[in-house]
């Protein structure tokens, strides 16, 4: 489901792009109707505020579901949570998809990806080093949170490019601990 | 009579108190700590007092604040919950010297028991069965390696003073102990202040099944029967039920025999839990004691219809049991999933923040016991047990499709929680046919089947998702991001009828 | 087996079905008014359409509308709940001829039965002994004032196709007659579109108990023993319990078997009550039978154990009842308290409005059905009966103290509620000790205790109101009156600690 | 309770005023405390915001209770609802008693109470006429709501002075429905 234009309209003022998971979602909107288009796919919505802010009842194609839609700091940027599942999501208008690839066209191939502290705690131990290359779901840091030792695994394949924290650190929620190169 | 009693606690165990003191007529004082002035327990008790800032070191745990607290409100009695002071022998004395009744076991039983080594001297005296393992804590690596190899591999490392899965290892051959024997040292010291540690023969697909023992101030002692809380995940349990499946009436009135004689042969009195290994052979072993009422007790409550947390009052307050052991009967079936603020989906790393939205279930045979509110902060201050669900139905079929309900008709949001692993043991086979043991999540849990479950609402995610940015965008806001509930208010684009609807009834 | 079920109703009820449905791993399918659409039976089925506008006669009433969402959404079954269309025979009719599985009695029984008159004379026939009364409806004036006077005064005027209460008048001399038959008539023709009414004895400090009944397809019906509703304001239920407090074993089974005797008599199936009156020597008389689930199943449900809705829809897709009388056995009591959106301190005039805030008690032996969420609105279009809070002990004692401190626990508001009304039952002598009748509310209750209780809150009324203008004035705000939330995140003045702590935790 | 002094910085700048019930309070603040004197007496108050927007968890004098203190239209109005009970509550600030003792302080004697309606309905029939004398509690106009009949009583002794509705009239809640002159 990557990149290909299934709606006639995506490139209109109401298609977008809408990343989550790493998977490519397009959708468009038709004022004047319920109708969506989803990869193509017509689909009835209706969205109701279920309560303040941004609790909403979704009804999908007669479908019932509770879906909490949060403004997560940058525009364009939720995160969505239903049915005991949360998601990042990032949104984007055709005309700023256009923009991005233009500027990015000719970026591909190594990434880096920085893994941040999922709560507040102490940095035990480095399990791994600098350089060292992971499997996804290795362990890589032990960090001490709740009275309980955790491991932080590495989400992907790579090699630790850096450690942005030492053993005997304090770490608040979301501080950077460590870069994989891939 | 007791008139009034002090809650030495918080979170959902505050409130179990507080609502058995309430149906006893008895008035309640909630204890606080800086950060939990708005939490559930200071809002549902008569009185509330701050005793100190939010660690727990410095607040809950301080004895000499909450003996002050209990003085100042004129209150009669202490009871501790879990955790905390509830297992401190001499918080419990320094509340009796006070003039307060202590709503526990007598301290010389929380001492001997608290030590885990001593209380399996104490059984194997009184001839309770024990696991094979070393008499008393280890210092010595070398002495530890030789020990282990007496014992033989696996060997479980364990906390002398310890509970709660916290300081426990499971080694499988000798290169792994040192490693081992150093994680558990430095988690047993950070949790219970004591570095000791001793050795256990692990015992493999072993069952945990363990029975509520119930003493008075006169001598007598039964028991409600047994949970089952095998499955666990980092040795802490995550669910529980009455009666084990694999539990015989004989094998009950048994192992029910071997916890009340354990509950003499230390002195006991008021409720308290002997905890026992059940091996595939079915033969058990004593493993150890927990001196206070415990998380699972629910389970108990549900199947046997009698309040437990009501019948520690009573007790304490000098009643006689009202039961004898042939008045006790079990009925239906019931299961307790813990909810943790963890994320299910990542090694169940414990997760903070606060709760946005909170819909939880209800209905018949459901029972929530809860410290959640809404807009209510989860911090890293303390235990990351949130809540509990509970179902009960006529028998253990019920009750688990009871609980699938339960669990898919909760919505909480904010936090991560457990109720997507909670929803996987519902489902998984060997759960439903009562075929697991302690290795239960070792062996059927794997991360795939849950992030299955969640692709398969990554459709829907994405469509609210670029709905929201489409009505920032029509709205004239489509890099701002913050007023699209404005955005509903203000006309929301002729399409959306019901949307339109809903904004001209507000 | 049935796969998926369209539920035909809203509020408390649409979810207790939805509940059993989902338990039952059936699909639910919701329909809901305009104003229903964020209501919270939308939100638990699986599937939710919408049938129209709010007046129930264009939405919930009209089964042809609802019909078609069934077979367009591929349900195999239609539950009616109570209320709405569940006691109309055209409706079930047409639900079978369409191919659908109809969960309630058969059509021929409901018609029956919906007419009081012609129930009276089927029970005759089958030797269950009726209230003395006119054999059908009285039309004339004239004719009512000698019928009543044939049975003397005090005398009770009943809608013939009525229930609820609604309708109902009791006439205590003649002169009061010609009023209250133009009230009676206006009522009934109003809530039940036709005006016929019929006249009885009024039965004087007569309790009400019910017995609820099942049949199967097979000819089995069983009884689950009674329920008594005697506690009562305008003829409506608002708190029932089971067992009743003045039933002994020798008069459950006379009774139960003149309940099955006249759901034999009318050809029943699945769930229904036959209701009785008790007269103050323990002698009972037919009232009237309910062709559906009653409200207040859910006492019936805590002491045997046993799911009713579940059990209908069981016994509706074909299974045989699973119980003999003898399997079925009462153990403990439970209360239920109907939370009515009326005003306790003001005659019970129905109130409306939005809910503002809800937190309801849980805990060990407390159940709530309720339809209510935060932010949801209590219109005029509905029944105000909002929710129901069930309470269940080992004994009667105990589960009256459930009760309230469950009903102290409760917070809500934006609406007012009969919980104050609730907790002056629970604390009325004469009913702690049993002894009551339908005279209860009018012998017992007296707004002054509750305007006593209210009083004893003023002072701290007051106190907050004048901290809440302190506040706004302290932040220059003193006439504006909408912002103090703002003024209370913004320095809140150096005296108020606490404050300003939880402004720092935001 | 009625309007004695207790407070001897009521004239100052943190003293109010509480009508709620026809009984009064006067409650004073001590900027730098959490020390209210209410009729005179010192109270220890700790007040939190415990839900967006209005409802606070209070500690008084270790007490604890929640209460939901929520606008009511004009200033200093407030509707106040605490342990099952509702309470409409005007507070007015020393200065303003005193510019209102100033402006009414000829006024006494006769007023006029006007009975709303409690619920949208429908007015099925008058039981009094203008001009009736009434007693509190007894009935003057049937109205029928939710399918029921209901009767709105006098909530005061006096005299029926006007009927704002008439037999037949839909009426919306908190729509004036007559008045009674004592």
């Amino acid at each position: 489901m990557n990149n290909k234009n299934y709606s006639s309209d995506f490139h209109g003022e109401s298609g977008y792009k809408v990343e989550i998971n790493g998977n490519t979602y397009e959708v468009s909107f038709d004022n004047g109707k319920n109708i969506v288009q989803i990869n193509g796919d017509p689909v009835n919505l209706d969205i109701c505020l279920e309560q303040e802010p941004d609790l909403y009842s979704v009804i999908v194609d007669g479908k019932s579901v509770l879906i909490a839609i949060e403004d997560n700091g940058a525009p364009g940027n939720y995160h969505v949570h239903t049915s005991g599942y949360d998601f990042e999501t990032e949104v984007i208008t055709a005309r700023e998809a256009q923009l991005r690839e233009f500027i990015h066209g000719a970026d591909s191939g190594k990434k880096e990806s920085i893994i941040k502290a999922p709560m507040p705690g102490l940095i035990v131990k480095y399990i791994l080093n600098e350089g060292d290359e992971v499997q996804p779901g290795q362990g890589v840091i032990i960090m001490e949170a709740m009275k309980m030792e955790n491991e932080i695994k590495a989400p992907t394949a790579g090699s630790i490019s850096h450690f942005h924290v030492k053993e005997g650190d304090a770490v608040e929620k979301g501080q950077p601990l460590f870069e994989i190169n891939n | 009579m007791i008139q009034k009693i002090l809650v030495a606690n918080r979170g959902e165990i505050a409130i179990r108190v507080i609502r058995a003191c309430h149906e006893l007529g008895i008035t309640t004082v909630a204890v606080y700590s800086d950060i939990d002035r708005l939490a559930q327990h200071v809002q549902l008790a008569d009185e509330a007092y701050n005793i100190g800032p939010a660690p727990a070191s410095e607040s809950y745990l301080r004895g000499d604040n909450i003996i002050e607290v209990a003085k100042k409100s004129s209150a009669d009695a202490i009871h501790p919950g879990y955790g905390f002071l509830s297992e401190n022998p001499d918080f419990a004395r320094e509340v009796e010297n006070s003039g307060l009744i202590w709503i526990g076991p007598p301290p010389d039983a929380i001492t001997s028991m608290g030590s885990k080594t001593e209380a399996r001297a104490i059984m194997m005296k009184a001839g309770v069965p024990v696991v094979p393992g070393t008499p008393e804590g280890v210092e010595d690596d070398q002495e530890a390696k030789r020990l282990a190899n007496e014992i033989g591999y696996p060997v479980l490392i364990k906390a002398a003073m310890g509970g709660g899965g916290k300081g426990m290892r499971v080694v499988s051959r000798e290169s792994d102990l040192a490693d081992s024997l150093e994680g558990a040292r430095r988690e047993s010291m950070s949790a219970f202040g004591s570095p000791i540690i001793y050795l256990e023969k692990f015992i493999e697909r072993s069952r945990h099944i363990e029975f509520q023992v119930f003493a008075d101030n006169y001598g007598n002692v039964v028991h409600f029967g047994e949970r089952e809380c095998s499955i666990q995940r980092r040795h802490q349990k995550v669910v529980e039920e009455a009666p084990s499946p694999v539990m015989t009436p004989e094998l009950r009135s048994e192992m029910g025999e071997a916890a009340v004689a354990a509950a003499k042969a230390c002195g006991y009195r008021n409720a308290g839990t002997v905890e026992f290994i059940v091996d595939q052979d079915r033969k058990y072993y004593f493993l150890e004691m927990n001196t206070r009422l415990q998380v699972e007790h629910p389970v108990t409550e549900m199947v046997t219809g009698v309040d437990l947390c009501k019948l520690q009052i009573r007790v304490a307050s000098g009643e006689k049991l009202p039961y004898t052991q042939q008045d006790i009967k079990i009925s239906g079936h019931a299961i307790e999933v813990r909810l943790y603020s963890e994320d299910s989906l990542n090694n169940f790393l414990p997760t903070t923040g606060r709760v946005r939205y909170l819909k939880p279930p209800d209905g018949f045979g459901i029972r929530e016991d809860s410290g959640l509110r809404e807009g209510g902060e989860i911090s890293i201050h303390y235990d990351p047990m949130i809540s509990k669900l509970i179902a009960w139905d006529h028998d253990r079929e019920g009750a688990i499709k009871r609980m699938k309900r339960a669990l898919n008709e909760y919505h909480i949001t904010g936090v991560r929680t457990t109720i997507p692993f909670g929803l996987f043991v519902m489902e998984n086979e060997s759960f439903r046919k009562g075929d697991f043991d302690t290795s239960f999540v070792e062996r059927e849990f794997d991360v795939n089947m849950l992030l299955e479950q969640e692709k398969s609402w990554e459709k829907i995610a994405a469509l609210a998702a670029a709905w929201k940015r489409h009505e920032a965008v029509s709205n004239g806001n489509g890099t701002a991001s913050n007023n699209s509930t404005k955005a509903i208010n203000n006309e929301p684009g002729k399409g959306w009828k019901m949307l339109g609807r809903e904004a001209g009834l507000r």
